[in-house]
């Protein structure tokens, strides 16, 4: 191809101190093809924009090489700009100058022969590019949302008041998530439930919004704009049309042996059950495995007692399929198990608990009705221990990486709600580092420890004891005073580490979306594209993504409903026109290609074929290019060389390996 | 003057096998210390002496001679960093200069008993000589 | 300077835009320093690598050939990697048996959080190659465009 | 089944009786304790200095002539136990270490790490267990109220010995249920005794015990049982009114039956 401009990006210094762009450009002019080659400071700017568009228009050009940042972040940029300028936007190749060479190379001279190197395989590439123009597929107005706590329930509120029709699927029997299971929250001290219930009531009288609880993603195909989703109803063995909520089921029920999930496991509940009183749906489940009539025949006692005649023992799991344009998953996260971090003697006593407990025992509704007192006996206590970063900022052999980010908040809050309530308590804090970047977050521990009291060490604890009297020996240190602590508690609080929901991993791999070493969700940019999936049409909201509070996981939530109506709001979408295209006059339908398309996008036709003057009827590939992605699995599978990737074909590759290696 | 400081604080690395700047400065280790009493240099404390590069005074210190290699700290640092392994290196600085030894066989006689296990001299031996 | 420090090996790596590519990315903005012989070629998916572009590399010179992709079960397309893997592994037996040793090809998942890995890894590969020296060209192998 | 055995110093002497009821038991319970032929003094302590060959040598060679003859080897004192799993995991995992082992032992085929090493409890619990050691006892101790003391050396580092977990191990406790004695549990039965430090100072040392003594007779235990010889020296020399610490193969070999002829 004649007729190839060359730009080269100096992006201030990040590539031009590591890259003679001066050399690039005067390389890139020796390629064949290449009439027009410059560089300049930003290329992304609108100057910089401008001296492309201006080139492709006075030099007639054909063909543009960026030289530059990666195309994760500017090829759209650039292929717009060439677009205004009447090009084909998919006339224009990238030459990763940035991420791939001058970032990681010190040495000039090494990062200017590469820079060549990568202009030139770039330059081969466009050469034999040819204009695309992209296709269209519907969108499926409609969303899903994957996750019914504060997180999902905002995502839903947020896309279904701007007028689209969201599903939530919640794998536990009531929407709510952690946040309902919260007493007050910081750093206003509202109580949790006051601003949470009203939210939830919300998502399920609003008439947009269908829940699906006690259910779970069974199944997800399709793409961007046309996923379709299998969900698992579990058997409620409760009729939810006939059930009144009047609670008498549970009240009768004699498997009362149970742990409640609820309350953290600190009380038990019946085998026929809700959550908790203000559970949505009001709505009991029959948990299996707890019941005696469906593990042993015998029983039957909530049937007889259930004037709506809602109880059946016989219902199965339901799967229903459902089409979605786009999905948001919003699974949030559980404690960290503390096995390997026995030294705290979480499973030796009863007095050693995590926060999440704590918040239990200090809601009204909790195992304790609210009063402050201990598991073991009842007592009130008089000295509670609080112990911060337990299984955060740790080595990978004994718990998590990162920071939780919101245990210096809650310990605070606990603490100071603890000596508000008790005064006469004590309360020690053992910390770290204490984290309090948000509004009003340091103002909220300075509360603690200025007006309420709250001794606050620097320092880690390495071992609690349980002593005879059941009290509990608490070894700790006070780095600024140098001295090792041995502080009598009757209470010992953990701030447990938090994980994403186990639960996500199987969802991530459902829909494509990556995911980190720590099971957290990826974001397609971690700063400009926080709650986008990699995988378009996904998007993030609440701790899936990464430890977030509840302001910032409503924002976030808030955040991913508006891309979710960004995308509903389109009728048609248009497709990467980088599909497979077949040779028809090579193809001999032997049917290889459908078998590893994974999007059912190939088929076959009896096509009249004119081979060389001779007229025949053959059975030949074609290719559906709403549904192909692009992933080029067929290319490679076909025998005879027919099916080839646009954007991505083997004679531009294969130029591209020449350009290197040559 | 200062390349041996470096050079020895890199050898306190190698010998224990650990990275210092792993620490977090928690103080676990010194909250788990059952002789922490007694220590001159404090189990955290090793660990930015070596980052500070002051193996010297880790050499002259008393804690050396105090640290019973129980591995608590070892076992609860959340950070891999293991101060015990520290402490040892450092131990090991010392006892191989020439008169770093901390027990000369002549003073055996007056400390044991009859009931004395073979298994405590073999130990202290190992821990306070070369 | 000795003989091994001069050989500046070529380097095709190949690597799918939604995981690896990404991953050298986050290397790049981590700067996390891997040898300049690495040169990266941005394909949709390893499950497009067509063993003909291997070829095509050992015969225009490269040294080595690496193919990244998403870790099993995180494909963009689902199933691309298991394509890749499979193929890899014959192609490379047979490179093997052509006299392309071991050394000089490799698949290795890396995601897009997996910065540092994709740093090591070709630090690692670079290493190795590096270990076995020039290739022998091959000859033509009947893949002219 | 035969294993292995590596006795160490101390079993040879000061607690012979440590090595006899064990011996007694494993004869009583079906599996044999074949002596290493000449096997050496462990050094007590596992050198942690990653540049001290020397010193882990001694182990190697236990470790090798079990791998010969083709048996795990099982260790009894908490000192050897720790020290030749460390040492094995080194020759294992640590390559700098296993050639430089390699290169001075010059054994017909370099070592690597082959050889399982068990604790006597392992053994107890993993390959006899516990419900078959309850079936064979003949003298129930029931009533006594026993406490486990584990001291530092058994359960540390748990990433290399890894037989239980560190800060709440539970196979001494499940081991004295099984003879049917009432386990004590408290919560000092994994700190430090003070090991060697009791030669030069042994304050520190008697404070280190008397902690240890004082917490398992607030809960009421009549007696502690350890694996360790250093460890029950100390408890024992350095706490005044404490209570009686043996060896935890000398309710064993009572429960089996097996202690009289021992003793006799």
């Amino acid at each position: 191809m004649h007729g190839i401009g060359v730009f080269v990006c100096h992006c201030g210094s990040n590539i031009a101190a590591t890259v003679d762009v001066k050399k690039v450009v005067e390389m890139a002019r020796l390629e064949p093809g290449v009439v027009h080659a410059e560089e300049y400071q930003y290329m992304c700017s609108e100057a910089g924009q401008e001296r492309i568009a201006t080139a492709i228009r006075e030099k007639n050009l054909k063909g543009i090489v960026v030289c530059s940042c990666s195309p994760r972040m500017h090829e759209a940029t650039f292929r717009k700009c060439a677009e205004k300028a009447g090009l084909n936007p998919y006339m224009v190749e990238i030459a990763n100058l940035r991420e791939q060479c001058s970032w990681i190379h010190k040495d000039i001279e090494e990062g200017t022969e590469k820079a060549v190197i990568l202009a030139r395989a770039a330059i081969a590439k466009v050469s034999l590019n040819t204009s695309l123009l992209p296709g269209e597929s519907r969108v499926t107005k409609r969303a899903l949302v994957i996750g019914g706590g504060i997180a999902g329930i905002q995502t839903a509120l947020d896309i279904a008041d701007a007028g689209y029709e969201v599903d939530i699927v919640e794998k536990t029997p009531s929407i709510g998530g952690k946040m309902a299971q919260l007493d007050k929250t910081f750093p206003t001290l509202d109580c949790s439930a006051c601003i949470l219930t009203p939210k939830m009531v919300d998502a399920a009288a609003h008439e947009r919004i269908n829940l699906y609880t006690y259910s779970e993603i069974e199944k997800v195909s399709g793409f961007v704009g046309d996923f379709t989703v299998d969900i698992r109803k579990k058997a409620r063995y409760v009729n939810m049309d006939k059930c009144t909520g009047c609670g008498v089921c549970m009240e009768k029920c004699p498997s009362k042996k149970a742990l409640s999930e609820f309350n953290s496991g600190l009380n038990n509940r019946p085998a026929i059950y809700t959550p908790f009183a203000q559970a949505i749906p009001n709505v009991p489940v029959i948990d299996p495995t707890q019941c005696t009539k469906l593990k042993t025949g015998k029983c039957g006692i909530c049937e007889r007692f259930c004037q709506a005649g809602a109880i059946d023992y016989t219902q199965k799991d339901e799967i229903v399929t459902r089409k979605y344009g786009a999905i948001v998953v919003a699974t949030g996260f559980e404690i960290i198990k503390l096995d390997n971090l026995e030294e705290y003697a979480y499973s030796q006593s009863k007095d050693v608990i995590t926060s999440l407990e704590l918040e239990r025992i200090m809601n009204a509704a909790g195992p304790t009705k609210g009063h402050l007192e201990r598991l073991s006996d009842g007592k009130a206590p008089k000295n509670i221990v609080f112990v911060q970063c337990v299984g955060s900022r740790c080595d990978e052999s004994k718990g998590k990486p990162y920071c939780s980010k919101i245990c210096c908040m809650y310990t605070a809050k606990h603490a100071m709600l603890i000596r508000d309530k008790y005064p006469d308590v004590n309360v020690t804090v053992f910390y770290i580092d204490v984290r309090t970047p948000g509004k009003n977050f340091d103002e909220f521990y300075r509360r603690a420890v200025e007006e309420y009291g709250v001794n606050y060490v620097k320092g880690q604890v390495g071992k609690v004891a349980p002593q005879p009297d059941g009290s509990l020996l608490v070894h700790g240190v006070d780095l600024l005073d140098g001295k090792q602590l041995k502080i009598s508690a009757d209470m010992v609080v953990l701030a447990a580490a938090v994980e994403p929901s186990p639960s996500v991993r199987k969802i991530a791999t459902m829909l494509t979306a990556s995911i980190d070493t720590n099971n957290f969700l990826t974001e397609a940019h971690p700063k400009l594209r926080p709650v986008e999936s990699p995988t378009a049409g996904v998007f993030l909201s609440g701790i899936c993504q990464g430890p977030k509070d509840i302001p910032e996981t409503v924002s976030q939530a808030g955040a991913a409903a508006v891309k979710v109506v960004g995308l509903l709001a389109k009728d048609k979408l248009l497709t990467n026109p980088c599909t497979a295209k077949p040779d028809e006059l090579m193809c001999n339908g032997c049917g290889s290609c459908a078998n590893v398309c994974p999007y059912g996008a190939i088929s076959y036709e009896v096509k009249e074929i004119n081979d060389h003057g001779i007229r025949e009827n053959r059975r030949v590939a074609v290719v559906n290019s709403a549904l192909c992605q692009g992933c080029g699995a067929c290319t490679v599978t076909c025998p005879s060389g027919t099916m080839d990737l646009q954007g991505f074909s083997n004679r531009q590759i294969l130029a591209e390996v020449d350009a290197i290696c040559r | 003057m200062e390349a041996s400081k470096k050079r020895q604080s890199e050898m306190v690395q190698e010998i224990s096998g650990t990275n210092p700047l792993k620490c977090m400065k928690c103080g676990k280790c010194s909250a788990s210390c059952p002789a922490y009493e007694k220590m001159d240099i404090k189990p955290h404390q090793f660990v930015s002496y070596v980052i500070n590069e002051d193996v010297e005074a880790l050499a002259k210190c008393d804690s050396l001679w105090v640290c019973l290699s129980c591995f608590a700290c070892v076992e609860r640092c959340p950070r891999d960093v293991k101060p015990g392994k520290i402490v040892d290196a450092a131990r090991q600085l010392a006892v191989r200069q020439k008169g770093g030894s901390y027990l000369v066989p002549d003073e055996i006689p007056a400390l044991v008993d009859e009931d004395l296990p073979q298994q405590l001299l073999v130990s202290a031996f190992r821990k306070f000589r070369r | 300077m000795s003989m091994n420090t001069e050989f500046k090996p070529k380097i095709v790596a190949f690597c799918c835009n939604w995981c690896s590519y990404a991953g050298a990315d986050l290397a790049g903005s981590s700067r996390l320093a891997y040898p300049a012989d690495v040169k990266i070629i941005r394909v949709p998916c390893s499950c497009r690598v067509n063993p003909m572009f291997i070829l095509r590399a050992f015969e225009k010179g490269a040294d080595g050939v690496i193919i990244c992709g998403c870790h099993p079960g995180d494909c963009h397309y689902s199933t691309g990697n298991y394509y890749a893997r499979r193929r890899m592994t014959l192609l490379f037996s047979m490179l093997d048996y052509m006299g392309i040793e071991r050394g000089r090809t490799r698949v290795e998942w890396v995601s897009a959080a997996e910065g540092v890995k994709f740093s090591n890894t070709m630090n690692e590969f670079v290493d190795a190659v590096r270990t076995l020296g020039p290739n022998k060209r091959l000859g033509d192998l009947r893949c002219k465009d | 089944m035969k294993y292995s055995y590596y006795p160490g110093c101390t079993l040879r002497t000061k607690a012979k009786k440590l090595d006899d009821y064990a011996r007694a038991s494993a004869k009583a319970l079906g599996f044999e304790l074949e002596e290493l032929e000449d096997w050496q003094c462990c050094g007590g302590v596992y050198p942690l200095s990653s540049d001290e060959i020397g010193s882990k040598l001694s182990s190697v060679r236990a470790l090798n002539e079990a791998k010969v003859k083709g048996q795990e080897l099982v260790t009894l004192c908490s000192a050897c136990h720790h020290v030749i799993k460390r040492v094995n995991d080194d020759m294992k995992n640590v390559e700098d270490i296993r050639t430089r082992a390699n290169n001075y032992l010059k054994l017909d085929e370099p070592y690597l790490g082959e050889t399982e090493v068990l604790h006597f409890l392992e053994v107890l619990r993993d390959k006899v267990g516990f419900d078959e050691i309850k079936k064979k006892v003949v003298n129930p101790l029931t009533g006594r109220k026993i406490g486990a003391y584990y001291g530092c050396l058994l359960l540390r580092p748990s990433d290399i010995i890894a037989f239980d977990n560190p800060e709440n191990p539970t196979i001494i406790e499940d081991f004295i249920r099984a003879l049917g004695a009432e386990p004590v549990v408290y919560p000092y039965r994994n700190e430090c005794c003070g090991g060697y430090i009791s030669l030069k100072d042994n304050d520190l040392s008697k404070k280190m015990c008397n902690t240890v003594m004082d917490s398992a007779k607030g809960f009421e235990a009549e007696m502690l049982v350890t694996a360790c010889p250093l460890c029950q020296y100390n408890l024992t020399k350095n706490t005044a009114g404490g209570v009686p610490v043996i060896y935890f193969t000398e309710i064993l070999a009572e429960a089996l039956g097996v202690k009289e002829e021992v003793d006799a």
